[in-house]
């Protein structure tokens, strides 16, 4: 039995949306933009656990809460920790696990070291006017470690052959913008790595680059899990992609997760309606294709965080939509095999 | 018979730190009814040509050489003038990457579709109107948009009134640039759906410029793959696709993230050149795995390996 | 909106509490109604101590009626509320065309004179901004274009009354084509309205040439920059890409998507120009508020410093409040 | 590698020739600033410009000298005549011989013969006689000081024992007869003294006598320690210096330099002191959002919704007023004072925003991730991305300070105890001069407001391309 590195328990996060005059003197109610809506997973230590799912459906803003970049507005995320922070052992370290929400403040930067994030940007995620040396000098000097420059550089030229760009000498003066792309990428993983910790949160850390860098990142990210025996929540739009990397998948649709399975079983036997069309929507490079239209089965677009639809949030858009979804939530529910759908058709 | 003839293509940039060749001795063709497929990464210079196409390269660029036939006319050396009266929109039209800023915010849709028409045609506002709306139902929205202003529209609406707009003059020929980089996946396989059904509708012609090989696929009859600036196979999609012959085509290809297999990936090692100063010889031999000697000193030249299929590498 | 009117107010009367202006203000007052209560009490009362105490208790009375009594800041809401209502004291140094020594009555008559000049001002520079700015956008690096901005350099660093000095030293003193200062020429009775509005057009070209040159240049810069920023938006390129006339593009892409914002700098130029041209109607000798606020302070007439600045300051308030509402009719993004 | 970034921003600042001419406006405006600070008396406000009798001996009003090149010699330059020890030294007379060279026809505002430090056991008599041109010699008068030690100051004009011995001069000489008071009233002084008189249709008319003209000062005394510690003949010209004199006989030029340092202080030390403070208003109220950013918004707007300038002027009034402050804080800091107040606000609103943007950038996420502090945030990574914008805006920051503390001054509500390009125009104002046609009062020190507003927003200008990137040229 693995254990279990992360338990996230019925997350939410909702942003306040500022109403305008008219609204406070009509005595409307504030609104909120639900960005994640009661979302409950557990990722295994070593494994890549995937969230994928459309623009809007929260899965950037869950990978934000398990970071602890954001604070959630309900619900309960459990890290399972390792060296330094396990060993102060008080009231907040509960059976092995932290909770985020008992952390105290002066120990956040203790979780930091355990947890970190790669971000999607290549272009944006690195401050154009440090260098390559100082960004990751940063996480170093932070968390004091090194007692000397000398020190910190062995650590950065280390970090620098991880992520193969070598040899270190020639990029640790260089700009961000005297990178291309696939390189910046790689040093956004340095920096992440550079603190040793186990568990990464990776949004998105290929779509923005071009399709011929793509696959040495993703290679380069599961050398690394396997060197330094990392986990992911992986966090991505493209099924292709999280196809290649994944071992379990939840897809996500308007803050809440529609489906959760082993990403084998999600693209053969996909259940929920959303998971079904964005599995057709996926284009191939098969020129026969330009022979016959796709067929997808749903309508419309997603509609906004803010409104979001009752009962079932994708009845509008579902080919099979019934009374029941219009009304009711439809709960989240194993069909056998580690394979959670909430849809009310099963 | 070929609607569209580009030779010889070149459009620098001129900026302060040098000349950017961004599209380098270019030539392709396309047919009635024909989509030609032209992809390349970013920097390889293929929205360039877009824009080149149009005669829209933005300063500092400029076309430098090199003829674009349209309907047996010459674009390169046309007056302004009568490119824009004749040429522009009527018989070249153009879909924006950037649909979300495309459309002037400040008038309705409607206003905006109808523009084109009152100002090629002689036709009265109504009958304009009558013709945009038609158009709208074509790509699949409802007419009520035409009152509406850009952005009370979702980007998934406002691409399907930009490709409304590009054909609302019937033009010979359509280019659409990333015309779905911007949206989310299922949006993207309605938006390709649309565009098969005009292509098979309509028998219109487009030149569908994106990074992604797969949309190609999807669409394109013939494929054009460019790299740093040039062109470097170009042949029927199913050549292409299936016996990709340059190593960088086969390496793209190889490298596609594909959902029902888990083939290991390959890909492509370095960066691409710097534009400004490309390598000597074939511009790709930095990161050919089959680099030889005479890749290193001479520019391949592009030749036909059979079938229409042509490929710029000295191993053919 | 409102709640900055109130903010400004708010300073206004914390500023004049703690400079201990208004304490000054209010002994004015005090002594105003005292001479005149006096005059009157001194019919009936002939005994000259009998006469003094009863104008002491009533200055006591006064004193207390006032709150001079109490310290600077529980008086805020009564200067705010007599700020308000245009209660704003007499003038020791003016007195209206009419004869009135109120402040506010004063004021008044003064406002649609500033108005005339500053509008016509206004009105002919951002014009010519407007078609200049937009030419130069549209040729961005020409000569041209760089001569406007240097144009626009020099009125932006221009003394706008330095340069009416200027003026009038060169129109008014060498070249008598113009008269030098004041609104009418003196002693002139014929009352044909032809004759009185050539000769009032007489007296404002000298005005409104200085601020127009004063004006002009950052009118250019402000159009310019901001029609740039529009011309770099892709919808431009698609208007270009559709085969638009250039005027088309011009009028209906560039000029109506321009159009808020420009309208916004318009209407803060207006406000900003009222007060801005302070100094050139006191050049000019123009009888409006300027050349009031001018006289007010060679002569330490406070009330009418206060009420100025006051007024001055509502301008800019109320100027801002109608630019809101204007965009959201100019720009159907901000219609919810 | 820092510096060559820092080397790009440069190369594009300079690669506009605007900057080019902003950088060398600059220059040439702190080295007249050095100049003054070196060379001239930082007290020069209160010891010489404001104190008339410094000026005593300046001719009042008149054009700069360089005019003649254009006006073809016309006018008579200022010429001041000195000796210390006597030409002639004999038993009981020591004369003192000035000679002066007339060559155009133009008279001098008045002669003005100045006999410093008399001293003497006995009382000297001492004759101011003129030699002239054609031989004939004018007694002008005598004058007996009273105590050692004394100067005397002779004015020719207007002093009825020189109008009555020029009288008599005409009478006995030419046989013309104008009176002393006439001659006073008629200011004829001069037209006689350096003049022959014409006589046509009945009137008297002069014709300037050119040449040499010897002013003599005899000291008549048989006490031999008698003498004079130097004697000075002052002709007032009908212009002065680089730059012409004001109604006081002040040399213009002085106070035009003098300005420079003033104008470049007020710019800078304003603009500086409002770039910080918006600055860290903005990045405060932009990084930290919440009620903090709510409450420096809301100040911002009230302040941003106040017309500066009758304020500022409503502030120097308020401190005109007040005895107290008056004599404590310096007017000069007061302007500043108000410039920044009133103007941070503008800064902060953008900075805030700019900051906002920066902020939901990646990298600062990235930075957060990795566990740094807020002002770590702040400082390495917000703050330099914003400081190429505040030194914009502080460059357009300077012009306008400089502008409105001349508004101020042209309404006197200025410091008079330092003299500013604003406060020349005052007086002028004051006085009149563009309806008397006085232009070099007006047009120079408007010029230089100008110029020193110019050098900061041609540097302005020059930083637009590396603010605003969209403007570089590629």
């Amino acid at each position: 039995m693995v254990d279990k590195i992360l338990i996230v328990e019925d997350l939410r996060k909702y942003y306040p949306i500022r109403r305008s005059l008219s609204e406070i003197l009509m005595f409307k109610r504030g609104r909120y933009v639900r960005a994640v809506d009661g979302v409950s997973f557990y990722v295994n230590d070593g494994e890549v656990y995937c969230i994928v799912g459309e623009s809007g459906c929260g899965k950037t803003t869950t990978g934000r809460l398990v970071t602890k970049l954001i604070e959630p507005t309900g619900g309960v995320i459990r890290y399972k920790p390792s060296s330094a922070l396990a060993r102060i052992n008080n009231e907040f370290v509960v059976g092995g696990y932290v909770d985020y929400r008992r952390l105290p403040k002066k120990y956040v930067k203790l979780l930091r070291r355990e947890v970190q994030i790669i971000f999607q940007d290549p272009y944006g995620s690195l401050d154009p006017r440090q260098t390559i040396y100082s960004i990751l000098e940063e996480p170093l000097v932070i968390h004091g470690i090194g007692n000397d420059r000398k020190e910190r550089e062995e650590l950065i030229f280390k970090v620098l052959e991880d992520v193969k760009l070598s040899p270190p000498e020639e990029f640790i003066n260089r700009y961000p913008h005297m990178l291309s792309g696939g390189q910046r990428q790689r040093v956004n993983i340095a920096r992440a790595l550079i603190l040793g910790p186990k568990l990464v949160v990776a949004d998105e850390p290929v779509s923005m680059l071009d399709v011929s860098v793509r696959a040495e990142i993703l290679q380069l990210m599961m050398d690394l899990k396997i060197s330094r025996g990392l986990t992911y929540v992986f966090i991505t739009h493209d099924l292709a992609v999280a196809n290649y990397i994944c071992d379990r998948v939840a897809v996500m649709y308007l803050g809440k997760i529609v489906e959760e399975a082993d990403m084998l079983k999600l693209v053969n036997e996909p259940l929920h309606p959303y998971t079904k069309a964005l599995i057709s929507a996926v284009p191939e490079p098969n020129p026969s294709n330009r022979f016959k239209i796709r067929e997808v089965p749903i309508v419309g677009e997603v509609p906004s965080a803010a409104a979001v639809p009752p009962g079932c949030r994708f009845h509008p858009r579902c080919p099979y939509v019934m009374d029941v979804c219009r009304r009711e939530e439809p709960p989240i529910k194993d069909v056998g095999g580690n394979h959670l759908v909430a849809c009310w058709l099963y | 018979m070929s609607l569209l003839d580009v030779k010889n293509l070149k459009i620098y940039y001129f900026t302060l730190k040098g000349v950017v060749r961004a599209v380098d001795d270019v030539s392709f063709n396309v047919r009635e009814g024909e989509v030609l497929g032209i992809a390349g990464e970013s920097g390889s210079g293929k929205s360039t040509l877009g824009y080149g196409l149009m005669r829209l390269v933005p300063p500092p660029g400029r076309i430098v050489g090199g003829n674009i036939v349209v309907s047996g006319r010459d674009i390169v050396s046309m007056d302004e003038g009568t490119l824009r009266r004749e040429i522009r929109w009527k018989v070249i039209s153009m879909i924006f990457q950037g649909a979300l800023n495309a459309l002037n915010p400040v008038y309705t849709i409607g206003k905006q579709l109808v523009e084109p028409i009152i100002f090629h045609e002689d036709v009265s506002l109504k009958e304009a109107y009558e013709r945009a709306a038609e158009m709208v139902k074509l790509v699949g929205l409802n007419e009520d948009v035409l009152r509406r202003y850009p952005h009370e529209l979702s980007g998934g609406m406002k691409q399907r009134v930009m490709i409304a707009m590009a054909l609302i003059l019937r033009p010979k020929i359509v280019i659409a640039d990333e015309p779905t980089t911007a949206l989310d996946v299922v949006i993207q396989a309605q938006i390709m759906n649309l565009f098969k059904k005009i292509k098979k509708e309509l028998n219109q012609s487009i030149i569908f410029i994106t990074h992604d090989l797969s949309l190609i696929a999807e669409i394109a009859d013939n494929v054009a793959v460019m790299y740093a600036g040039k062109i470097v196979e170009y042949g029927n999609s199913d050549n292409v696709f299936n016996t990709p012959k340059h190593p960088y085509t086969q390496g793209l290809l190889k490298s596609i993230p594909r959902l029902k297999s888990k083939e290991k990936l390959s890909w492509i090692p370095g960066t691409p050149p710097d534009l400004r100063n490309p390598p000597v010889g074939c511009r790709f031999h930095p990161r050919c795995p089959y680099v030889m000697d005479v890749c290193r000193r001479e520019e391949p030249p592009i030749k036909d390996v059979g079938g229409n299929h042509l490929v710029a590498c000295w191993l053919y | 909106m409102i709640a900055v009117l109130y903010g400004v107010l708010i300073l206004t009367g914390v500023i004049i509490g703690v400079t201990g202006l208004s304490d000054i203000v209010l002994y004015n007052i005090v002594d105003e109604r005292l001479r005149i209560i006096k005059q009157q009490l001194a019919i009936k009362i002939k005994d000259p101590e009998q006469l003094n105490r009863a104008v002491e208790e009533l200055k006591q009375e006064l004193i207390r009626a006032y709150d001079l009594d109490k310290p600077w800041y529980a008086r805020i809401p009564r200067i705010i509320y007599q700020i308000m209502v245009l209660d704003l004291g007499t003038s020791r140094s003016t007195l209206s065309f009419s004869g009135s020594n109120k402040v506010a009555d004063i004021i008044l008559e003064r406002i649609p004179n500033t108005v005339l000049m500053v509008t016509t001002a206004v009105l002919i520079s951002s014009l010519v901004g407007l078609v200049v700015g937009l030419w130069s956008a549209t040729k961005v690096g020409s000569l041209l274009d760089r001569f406007t901005s240097l144009i626009s350099a020099i009125s932006y660093s221009l003394p706008t009354w330095w340069f009416g000095m200027v003026v009038i030293l060169v129109f008014a003193y060498e070249l008598r084509l113009f008269p030098s200062g004041g609104m009418t020429t003196p002693g002139l009775t014929i009352t044909d309205p032809i004759t009185r509005f050539l000769d009032l057009l007489w007296h404002l070209f000298l005005p409104v040439l200085t601020l127009f040159v004063a004006l002009v240049g950052s009118w250019i810069y402000v159009t310019r920059s901001i029609v740039i920023s529009i011309t770099k938006e892709d919808f431009i390129v698609v208007g270009r890409a559709k085969g638009l006339p250039e005027r088309v593009i011009r009028n209906r892409y560039l000029l109506r998507n321009s159009a808020p914002p420009i309208l916004t700098n318009m209407i803060l130029g207006l406000a900003g120009s009222i007060t801005g041209a302070i100094l050139t109607e006191a050049i000019f000798n123009w009888p409006g508020m300027g050349s009031l606020y001018y006289n007010a302070i060679l002569s330490a007439d406070i009330n009418m410093i206060l009420a100025l600045t006051y007024i001055y300051t509502l301008v800019y308030v109320v100027a801002r409040f109608i630019l809101e509402v204007l965009y959201v009719v100019l720009d159907p993004r901000v219609r919810y | 590698m820092k510096k060559l970034l820092r080397n790009e921003l440069l190369r594009i600042f300079l690669s506009s020739s605007i900057s080019k001419i902003g950088i060398i406006f600059l220059a040439i405006m702190i080295i007249a600033s050095a100049y003054v600070v070196m060379f001239m008396p930082l007290d020069f406000g209160l010891r010489y410009w404001n104190n008339p009798t410094f000026w005593a001996d300046y001719p009042k009003l008149v054009p700069p000298e360089w005019v003649n090149i254009f006006l073809g010699n016309k006018l008579l330059r200022h010429t001041i005549l000195i000796t210390e020890k006597p030409t002639l030294s004999l038993e009981d007379t020591k004369q003192y011989i000035l000679t002066y060279s007339h060559d155009t026809d133009q008279l001098p505002q008045t002669i003005v013969f100045k006999l410093n430090n008399i001293t003497f056991t006995y009382t000297p008599i001492i004759e101011l006689s003129v030699r002239r041109p054609d031989g004939r010699v004018i007694n002008l008068l005598v004058i007996q000081p009273l105590t050692s030690g004394v100067s005397e100051r002779v004015d020719l004009s207007g002093r009825l024992e020189v109008a009555v011995a020029l009288s008599r001069f005409l009478k006995d000489e030419f046989n013309v007869s104008i009176s002393a008071t006439e001659v006073i009233q008629r200011k004829l002084e001069f037209k006689i003294l350096m003049g022959t008189p014409v006589i046509s249709n009945g009137y008297v008319d002069f014709k300037t006598l050119r040449g040499n003209y010897m002013f003599n000062v005899f000291l008549k005394s048989d006490d031999p320690t008698a003498r004079i510690g130097s004697v000075e003949v002052v002709i007032f010209g009908w212009c002065y210096g680089l730059m012409g004199t004001d109604h006081l006989g002040r040399d213009l030029s002085q106070a035009l330099l003098y300005g420079f340092p003033v104008a470049l202080l007020i710019g800078v030390v304003t603009s500086v002191i409002t770039a910080v403070v918006g600055a860290l208003a903005g990045v405060v109220s932009g990084y930290y959002g919440g009620i903090v950013d709510e409450v420096i918004q809301r100040l911002c707007d009230v302040l941003n919704n106040i017309p500066l300038l009758p304020l500022l002027i409503f502030f120097m009034f308020v401190i005109r007023m007040n005895e107290e402050l008056r004599r404590t804080v310096s007017p000069l800091a007061v302007i500043i004072i108000v410039l920044v107040v009133f103007s941070w606000a503008g800064i902060a609103i953008i900075v805030r925003s700019m900051v906002l943007s920066i902020k939901s950038q990646q990298f600062i996420e990235a930075s957060v991730a990795v566990g740094a502090s807020s002002i770590r945030i702040m400082f390495k990574h917000i703050l330099p991305q914003v400081a190429p914008f505040i030194f914009a805006q502080m460059m357009f920051l300077t012009p306008s300070a400089i502008l409105s503390e001349a508004a101020l001054s042209l309404l006197g509500l200025s410091d008079p105890s330092i003299p500013t390009w604003g406060q020349i125009l005052e007086s002028a104002f004051a006085n009149q001069a563009m309806y008397l046609g006085l232009w070099w009062w007006i047009v120079p020190p408007g010029l230089l407001i100008m110029y020193s507003a110019i050098t900061f927003v041609f540097i302005a200008q020059g930083l637009e391309p590396i603010v605003e990137p969209r403007l570089r040229k590629v």
